[in-house]
């Protein structure tokens, strides 16, 4: 244990959490004070850069060893650095998509920003949480500002629905989280993953089928955040009903996020009893890749097919959780950082191109765009490459890794099977292209106002989609380094 | 270190990519220029490739090699031996052809030669590659510019096409990958190593069982991509609704992409159970010669017609390559090069009737001959060259072919050269229904003879055709080291194998049945 | 003697009850409420285990778990409410624009 | 070494009509007729005149040294596969060679005149050379391969040549029938020659030759009895035997100096070049032997059967040459090769020289071809007339003519060598022959013109450069039969060196001998005189004594004459056995197999996706309740699987 410093109270490791919570705060209180004279709040939006960037200079770097603090409830190691730096980079892309969208949309509130600065807080915390307890707040103060946002749009029926039905099945499967942390409790008689990790592999016998119930229950609560099937089904309505800037958002955030605390939690706490959970995770992926995948063939609608697209994505991160070695960890933040490349990229261009009250939603309208549009066409293009995997995109590098993982654990059923998907995926995804590059426009384009900030957002999409596709070494090597810490 | 020749090669086409971005979209015959230009010179450069290419050594030479994803031993690993040589050349000589062939195109010029010049880049990469993980990126890359191609400018049933061809090819490709994943890891148990290197791998020791499922998962790839019988319906629909440089490509280089994959890693990484397949692929190969010429016969599409008849012409070469010998594999890669060549050829003059008339239905046809007769010339060289009369390239491919099966398998050999019978008679009687007879058709007594556009594109093609015809050792030469080199390694290896493992695979019995001549010496056989 | 298995069993009931509940209720305030106690029979375990254990951090759990209750039924409540003003029905039957 | 430097030139006989290709090939349109066939002429002319320099470069040598072999440079080696491009000189070859170009000279200068007025003028002349410089491949080549090439090259050129006018619909179909059924040959052949090269690891002539003759093959070898049937197969397609001689009569569709030129002097015979090339294996294989005498003979009578009564006039010649090949067949099959050669010779002389004729009365006639058209011409073409006179007497095998000798002696082979069945079968068809001929020579020249009108006025003698080669080729055929006579040997002994090899085997009991046997050949030949009158007086009776008689015959035996009218329906049988069920197989491939079956479970597994997908969505109600009842089951699996688990 020499690579473990345990302090009880650290303030500098919640640092940036502080620090987004600040800038949470001062949005709040500027849009109160001075709303009147914002105008249209770009002002706002900068703020909640500003706090995001300097997050980001706090929590930069890495740390040689994993830093316990708050009675050892909360770590800072290379593995939640690296997750902060995903939900930082997420978080600040979806600001520079939304600010012109929220204009549109005329929910332009400075909670907006606020919340989802809170939101961010929440991922982090899940992050770095080394406790169950930790990870329970976290969760929660992620979700709770989520149901928030998805119900920004007060006036619009489908918002109202997509906020009702994420709120009620969130907290339903919150519940059966709950139940699961009880049970591990019963069970172990901590909160803390690494006592409970210490208690499984010393006296992991005497304690019966409850701490594989409880790991299960545990799997159901985090499984409903990632969007596992059977627990997805709230994944496309939510989706198609949030404000598209939310739902970019929450595509990404939320689920890396919520993967940050499923690994930390199975491979820290549970890693002892990694067969046990593994064949629920198996089956899990096998179900979430599937479905995901061919239910997406069939929808019409883009922000929908998105929907299942991450669905099935989630699917193909499960099967680097099944392998469970090293090689499937990292693979997965790799893929995660590539994921918040890739599917903002596309909200991106969503938003971009959607009209108020979110028309030109559905494919077809993108018919001709490539002519009309070549620029936004082409990003689209590559990131819908990226998410099918091919190369020479990230999605490519990072399916890779993650069937490496898989393979390298002897799991080859699991590997043919996602790459069946995978093959299922290219359907889809080409048919967008199809759509944009093959097909006559049905109607016309409407004149598209393009913000310096989407653009700024596309760009830095498109550069990290083709980077981490053609020069990914040095995030492997970023990845490879922030797993080594972790137990 | 000298001039980095191959990456050179590679990568020239992405500068001119890079060039014809900057470009206004407007102006069209700058991009065309630029197109022509960049390609022209890449196959002027790759020229040095044959002639300074030591036909003494079977090492790969030109070689490359840079850290390219070092936490998983993926290096930038590239060059070229014998086998690898001609399929560049093939590639790089073919592009300018395709780009000349496509001055007609006025449907977003830009793009389009973005999309040829990417192609390019891909498909010499695939060639050159000597990383296994390399070669699938640009395996892969590939997929796209021609997904694009057919697409965006291609006939009426388009999207379909290009869809298929997306999705079946990549459906193939997708085992390959985990393949060599699952090669690269047991490369890491035995020798403790992470590397993708192609070199490294063709050392392994693989037990039977595993190297039948690898051996499957490559298969697959590569077996569509030749196309094989039964999985080569993706190919007419390709064929027919791609504009004419890319039906030029796809018959040209990217079917070979499939061949040469099964040189490159079937028969050295998984020689036992190649061995094993023999007769399995030989009568996939045999019954597509076949199959592939009698559909081509009652075709009245020209452009479907060249298509089923590239399915019997890779039959001759995957039979080739199967007959595990030396004339067997150095005619397949002769046959691969005739192939790109006589068939480009094809599509090409299929293109121009169809530029002049706008059909290529063989009915709207007919006694051609009198209004371009020169035009009918160069198709007469090229008809014949697809049948493979002697002296010209087409002949020394098959007969190589046939011979190298006819040692190891006379009833495939016997079966098999019906088709060149076949060929005859679906290409002559296609020959005589758009050439010969009377013109019926008021429209095709308008038509202009043979352009000297077109007959920039269709000389060089002539001239090749006759050399290899009539010079064929100027290839076979090149390639003896390495195609003797392949041989000894399968040889070595299944010998090694087949000692080290007891006999406990899946089909024992096929396993059992594997002849022990003729592999790497020419040993005698008495009948 | 009341063991901690009563109370584990007890907790399994109620939370099946919210589960059911969960699952045959119309009104979103049912089903909401029915969340409710599902969370309370989570509580309720976590109480008697950390008895059970000797161990504080359960009771903690209850406290914290209580708090984000409250937070999100005020949440909640809030969208039940933005729903109603919108639909004028918490049914939550009626509230299917989205689907497939 | 005078002798060698002749020999050495060797190789210009090959480059001058290939010169001649390339030159009016690439240019020959723009230059005027008279230098397109300065050139072609020329080019042959240069050829022969070559040749006759090799071949006293070749007399000058003691007879066992005859043999000279020139490599070019190496073609195609791949492995212990080598197959050179080098050429051999020895006197088979150089006999075919003189043929080629002279015969060939004669014929190019035939072409000027009688092509003087086609558009395709140049294009004729380059394929007419072409096809010389590939003949020439297929003889002087020293390999199996080489030989090979030439084989299907001057298929090729009969293929441009047949379709020559390829407006006609009738030409460019037999044109594309010539190749194709050739190709079949070559099927047989292709695989013999990789039969050869598997036993014997080289496909060269002198080495699988001398393999051959050192005994190491027991006579009646498996393998050599299969290299000579699939050699065999190849040698029906081009030499036109049954079963694959259909095309040849189709391949009258083409310019009559080209039947003369390829399908009847040179290029039909190839085959016949073939097995006297082989003749030493072919001499190790009793089977094939039989086989092909039994070939031979079949189509000698068959086809000698369906001239009997056919009325175009090329149609009848080409019956009567595939009649004749079968006799160099019979010759060859009986171990005859000298005979058979020899006929090769002799038939090349009159063959060529009655086509000419043909084509000169067609000329006359201006494109009549039908017989029943014609008569009484001998006034208006008297040259014509008397050469084609002479190449009838010759072929019906009337002494001294040409024919008389090599005929007579494939009989009395037949005889010595063979059995009494090849030798009635000969004499039947020999008199056949004789009457068909005749009936052709009388129906043309005598008894009353029945030549149409307007047909009449244009009716005249052809001019000198077609008239000349009549001429040169009838004194040939005059001749042209004493090089054979019967105790001068002057052809067997020059052949001898080709054939003596084979005389090895007698030991094992093929006693066969290149010699003479004991036969009585005076004898013979008073019979086969005999026969060739008696076909000549029916002939005289039924078409000038009584021209109704003929059709009093048909009428009697209608069926009969109905059946050798259409040929014995041979092309609607192959029809109906080959090219329908072809077509109707691959249609149902395409249609079938292709489209239904490969492609729809490829689109069905597409399909069948997008059904999960359009069903499985339906899985998304839009109820919360149902949403949270499937994380309910996904509950109950999990407990179910916990229980499980321990």
């Amino acid at each position: 244990m020499t690579n473990v410093s345990v302090m009880t109270f650290n303030i500098l490791s919640v640092l940036p959490i502080l620090v987004l919570a600040g800038f949470g705060m001062i949005v709040l209180f500027v849009d109160i004070l001075f709303s009147k004279r914002l105008g249209d709040k770009n002002i706002l939006a900068y703020l909640s850069l500003a706090g995001i960037i300097i997050a980001a200079i706090v929590s930069r770097g890495t740390t040689p060893i994993a830093l316990y603090s708050f009675n050892e409830t909360f770590v800072i190691d290379n593995y939640s650095l690296f997750f902060n730096f995903i939900f930082l980079l997420s978080t600040g892309l979806v600001i520079l998509i939304s600010h012109q969208y929220m204009k549109r949309e005329n929910i332009n509130y400075g909670e907006y920003y606020a919340l989802i600065l809170f939101s961010t807080i929440g991922m982090m915390l899940m992050a770095s949480g080394a406790d169950l307890l930790n990870i329970y707040i976290g969760l929660e103060v992620m979700s709770i500002s989520i149901y928030v946002l998805t119900g920004l749009k007060r006036s619009k029926l489908t918002s109202n629905e997509a906020s009702l039905k994420y709120f009620l099945l969130g907290a339903f499967a919150t519940g059966f989280l709950l139940y699961g942390v009880s049970i591990i409790y019963g069970a172990t008689g901590s909160f803390n993953l690494k006592e409970i990790a210490d208690f499984l592999i010393n006296k992991g016998d005497v304690t019966g089928p409850f701490v594989y119930l409880g790991v299960g229950l545990i799997i159901i609560g985090l499984g409903f955040k990632v969007a596992s099937v059977p627990f997805h089904a709230w994944v496309p309505d939510v989706y198609e009903g949030a404000p598209t800037a939310v739902t970019a958002f929450m595509s990404v955030g939320p689920k890396a996020a919520a993967f940050a605390a499923f690994i930390r939690i199975l491979m820290t706490a549970f890693g002892s009893t990694h067969y046990e959970w593994q064949k629920i995770v198996y089956v899990l992926a096998i179900l979430t890749m599937t479905v995901g995948n061919v239910v997406a063939v069939a929808q019409t609608n883009i922000k929908r097919m998105l929907a299942y697209s991450s669905i099935a994505h989630a699917g193909y991160l499960l099967v680097a959780l099944v392998a469970a070695n090293t090689l499937g960890v990292s693979g997965m933040l790799f893929y995660l950082l590539t994921y918040v490349f890739m599917n903002i990229g596309v909200f991106a261009i969503v938003i971009i191109l959607s009209q108020r009250n979110d028309g030109f939603m559905q494919i077809n309208d993108y018919a001709g765009l490539g002519y009309k549009h070549p620029l936004l066409a082409i990003a689209m293009t590559l990131f819908l490459l990226s998410m099918a995997g091919i190369p020479p995109t990230a999605g490519f590098i990072g399916k890779f890794y993650i069937f490496s993982a898989a393979i390298k654990s002897g799991y080859i059923g699991l590997a043919v099977i996602g790459m069946i998907n995978s093959v299922i995926s290219v359907y889809y995804y080409l048919r967008v292209t199809v759509v944009m590059y093959m097909q006559e426009p049905v109607r016309e384009f409407y004149p598209l106002t393009i913000s310096p900030f989407i653009v700024a957002a596309v760009v830095i999409s498109v550069i990290g989609t083709l980077h981490l596709g053609i020069f990914p070494s040095k995030i492997m090597e970023l990845v490879q380094q922030s797993i080594l810490t972790m137990r | 270190m000298s001039l980095p020749l191959l990456s050179l090669i590679t990568f020239l086409p992405i500068i001119g990519v890079f060039l014809i971005l900057l470009m206004d979209s407007k102006d069209r015959e700058l991009i065309r220029l630029t197109s022509l230009l960049v390609s022209t010179i890449v196959f002027f450069i790759s020229l040095p490739l044959y002639f300074n290419f030591d036909s003494h050594t079977y090492d790969m030479q030109f070689v490359e090699k840079l850290r390219w994803i070092p936490s998983f031993g993926i290096n930038y690993y590239i060059g070229i031996d014998g086998i690898s040589l001609f399929l560049i050349l093939l590639a790089t000589f073919l592009t300018p052809i395709s780009v000349l062939a496509s001055w007609h195109v006025t449907k977003n010029v830009k793009e389009y030669m973005i999309a040829m010049l990417t192609l390019e880049t891909a498909m010499v990469g695939v060639f050159v590659s000597l990383d296994a993980f390399l070669f699938f990126v640009f395996w892969e890359l590939m997929l796209i510019p021609m997904y694009l191609l057919i697409g965006i400018w291609g006939g009426p049933r388009r999207v379909y096409a290009t869809i298929k061809f997306f999705l079946y090819t990549t459906a193939g490709s997708v085992f390959m990958f985990l393949a060599i994943i699952g090669l690269y890891f047991l490369n890491y148990r035995a020798t403790d190593e992470y590397t993708f290197s192609l070199l490294e791998f063709y050392r392994l020791d693989l037990s039977f069982a595993v190297q039948f499922w690898l051996f499957i998962a490559f298969f697959l790839a590569f077996a569509i991509k030749v196309p094989m019988f039964p999985f080569h319906t993706w190919l007419p629909d390709a064929h027919v609704e791609a504009p004419t440089a890319g039906s030029v490509i796809l018959a040209g280089v990217l079917l070979k992409m499939g061949t040469y994959g099964f040189i490159r890693f079937c028969l050295p990484l998984f020689p036992e159970v190649s061995y094993a397949f023999i007769p399995v692929i030989s009568w996939m190969a045999i019954v597509g010669i076949i199959y592939g010429a009698l559909v081509a016969l009652v075709q009245d599409d020209l452009k479907k017609l060249v298509a089923y008849s590239s399915v019997s012409h890779l039959g001759f070469v995957m039979l080739g390559i199967f007959a595990f010998n030396i004339q067997g594999i150095e005619g397949s890669i002769t046959q691969m090069v005739n192939h790109g060549l006589s068939t480009g050829a094809l599509f090409l003059i299929v293109g121009m009737l169809y530029e002049r008339r706008h059909t290529r239905m063989i009915a709207d046809f007919g006694g051609l001959t009198k209004r371009i007769p020169v035009f009918a010339i160069f198709f007469m060289i090229v008809t014949l060259s697809s049948i493979g009369l002697p002296g010209l390239n087409g002949f020394v491919g098959e007969f190589l072919i046939l011979v190298g099966t006819f040692k190891s398998r006379i009833l495939y050999a016997s079966i098999a050269t019906s088709g060149i019978v076949l060929a005859a008679v679906y290409m002559l009687w296609m020959f005589q229904r758009v050439m010969f007879n009377e013109i019926t058709h008021e429209e095709n007594k308008m038509l202009k003879d043979i352009s000297k556009r077109e007959l920039v594109i269709l000389i060089p093609i002539v001239f090749l055709i006759f050399w290899i015809g009539i010079y064929p050792n100027s290839l076979l030469r090149k390639m003896d080291t390495s195609v003797n080199h392949l041989l000894m390694q399968i040889g070595e290896k299944a010998n090694i194998v087949s000692v080290a493992q007891g006999q406990k695979n899946p089909n024992q019995l096929k396993h059992n049945s594997i002849p022990k001549i003729d592999i790497v010496s020419e040993s005698k056989q008495e009948w | 003697m009341i063991t901690v298995t009563h109370y584990i069993v007890l907790s399994a009931i109620l939370f099946t009850l919210g589960v059911v509940g969960v699952l045959i209720r119309r009104n979103a305030i049912v089903v909401f409420m029915c969340i409710e106690l599902m969370l309370n029979a989570v509580n309720l375990s976590f109480v008697a285990f950390a008895h059970y254990l000797h161990s504080m951090n359960g009771q903690l759990f209850v406290f914290f778990t209580m708090t984000v209750a409250a937070a999100e039924a005020a949440v909640g409540l809030a969208i039940i409410v933005a729903v109603f003003r919108n639909k004028e029905t918490v049914n939550i039957d009626d509230i299917n624009i989205m689907k497939w | 070494m005078v002798e060698h430097s002749m020999l050495n030139l060797v190789a210009l006989i090959l480059l001058f009509p290939i010169l001649g290709t390339a030159v009016n090939g690439l240019v020959g349109k723009r230059l005027k007729k008279e230098t397109v066939s300065y050139i072609a002429c020329g080019s042959v002319g240069l050829s022969f005149f070559t040749a006759t320099l090799v071949f006293s470069g070749l007399l000058l040598l003691p007879p066992h040294e005859r043999l000279f072999e020139k490599q070019l440079f190496s073609w195609i080696e791949s492995g212990s596969f080598k197959a050179a491009a080098g050429l051999q000189v020895d006197p088979l070859s150089i006999l075919l060679t003189l043929i080629i170009t002279g015969i060939g000279l004669l014929i190019h200068i035939y072409s000027i005149g009688y092509m003087h007025e086609d558009k395709g003028y140049h294009r004729y002349f380059c394929y007419l050379n072409l096809f010389t410089f590939s003949m020439l491949l297929l003889v002087l080549g020293n390999n199996f391969l080489l030989m090979f090439i030439g084989w299907e090259a001057v298929g090729l050129c009969s293929y441009l040549l047949i379709g020559f006018w390829f407006e006609k619909k009738s030409a460019s179909d037999a044109a594309k029938k010539a190749f194709i059924v050739n190709r079949v040959g070559d099927f047989g052949f292709a695989l013999g020659i990789m039969l050869i090269f598997l036993t014997f690891h080289t496909i060269d002539y002198t080495e699988v030759f001398h393999a051959a003759s050192q005994g190491n093959f027991p006579v009646g070898s498996f393998t050599i009895t299969m290299i000579t049937l699939l050699l065999f197969v190849g040698a029906t397609g081009k030499s036109a035997q049954i079963p694959l001689y259909t095309w040849l009569p189709d391949a009258m569709e083409g310019p009559t100096p080209v039947s003369a030129l390829i399908h009847a002097a040179t290029m039909v015979t190839a085959g016949v070049y073939m097995i006297a090339r082989c003749n030493v294996l072919y001499m190790l294989s009793p089977l094939t032997m039989t086989v092909v005498a039994s070939i031979g003979a079949a189509t000698a009578l068959f086809a000698a059967s369906i001239g009997l009564v056919q009325n175009d006039i090329k149609r009848v010649l080409a019956y009567s040459t595939v009649s004749q090949l079968g006799y160099m067949f019979l010759a060859c099959g009986v171990g005859a090769f000298t005979a058979g050669v020899f006929h090769l010779v002799t038939h090349a002389f009159f063959k060529a020289l009655l086509f000419l004729g043909s084509g000169s009365v067609i000329h006359a006639l201006s494109g009549e071809m039908d017989v029943r058209k014609m008569g009484g011409l001998r006034h208006h073409i008297p040259v014509t007339y008397k050469t084609f006179l002479i190449g009838t007497v010759a072929i019906a095998g009337i002494p001294p003519f040409a024919g008389f000798f090599s005929k007579d002696e494939i009989l009395l082979e037949s005889l010595t060598y063979g059995n009494l069945i090849y030798w009635s079968v000969a004499a039947v068809a020999s008199l056949f022959t004789a009457f068909y001929m005749f009936r052709l020579l009388f129906l043309t020249f005598h008894g009353k013109s029945r030549v149409e009108h307007h047909v009449m006025e244009h009716l005249h003698e052809s001019p000198k450069n077609m008239t000349i080669p009549l001429i040169v080729l009838a004194g040939l055929s005059s001749i042209g039969g004493f090089l054979g006579i019967p105790g001068a040997h002057v052809m067997s002994t020059f052949l001898s060196p080709v054939f003596s090899a084979s005389g090895h085997t007698k030991v094992s009991g093929a006693e066969i001998s290149v010699h003479h046997g004991e036969g009585n050949p005076y004898l013979m030949m008073v019979v086969s005189t005999a026969i060739a009158l008696t076909g000549i007086f029916i002939a005289y009776q039924m078409y000038i004594k009584k021209p109704e008689l003929p059709k009093k015959l048909a009428e009697r035996f209608r069926f009969i004459y109905r059946v050798l009218l259409n040929k014995y329906y041979v092309d609607e049988i192959y029809t109906a056995l080959f090219v329908n069920p072809t077509r109707k197989i691959a249609v149902f491939f395409w249609k079938c197999v292709d489209i239904q079956i490969i492609d729809g479970s490829v689109n069905g597994i597409a399909r069948s996706i997008g059904w999960f997908s359009s069903n499985l969505r339906y899985l998304q109600t839009g109820y919360v309740r149902n949403y949270a009842f499937y994380i309910v089951v996904g509950c109950i699996f999990i407990i179910v699987l916990a229980a499980l688990g321990k």
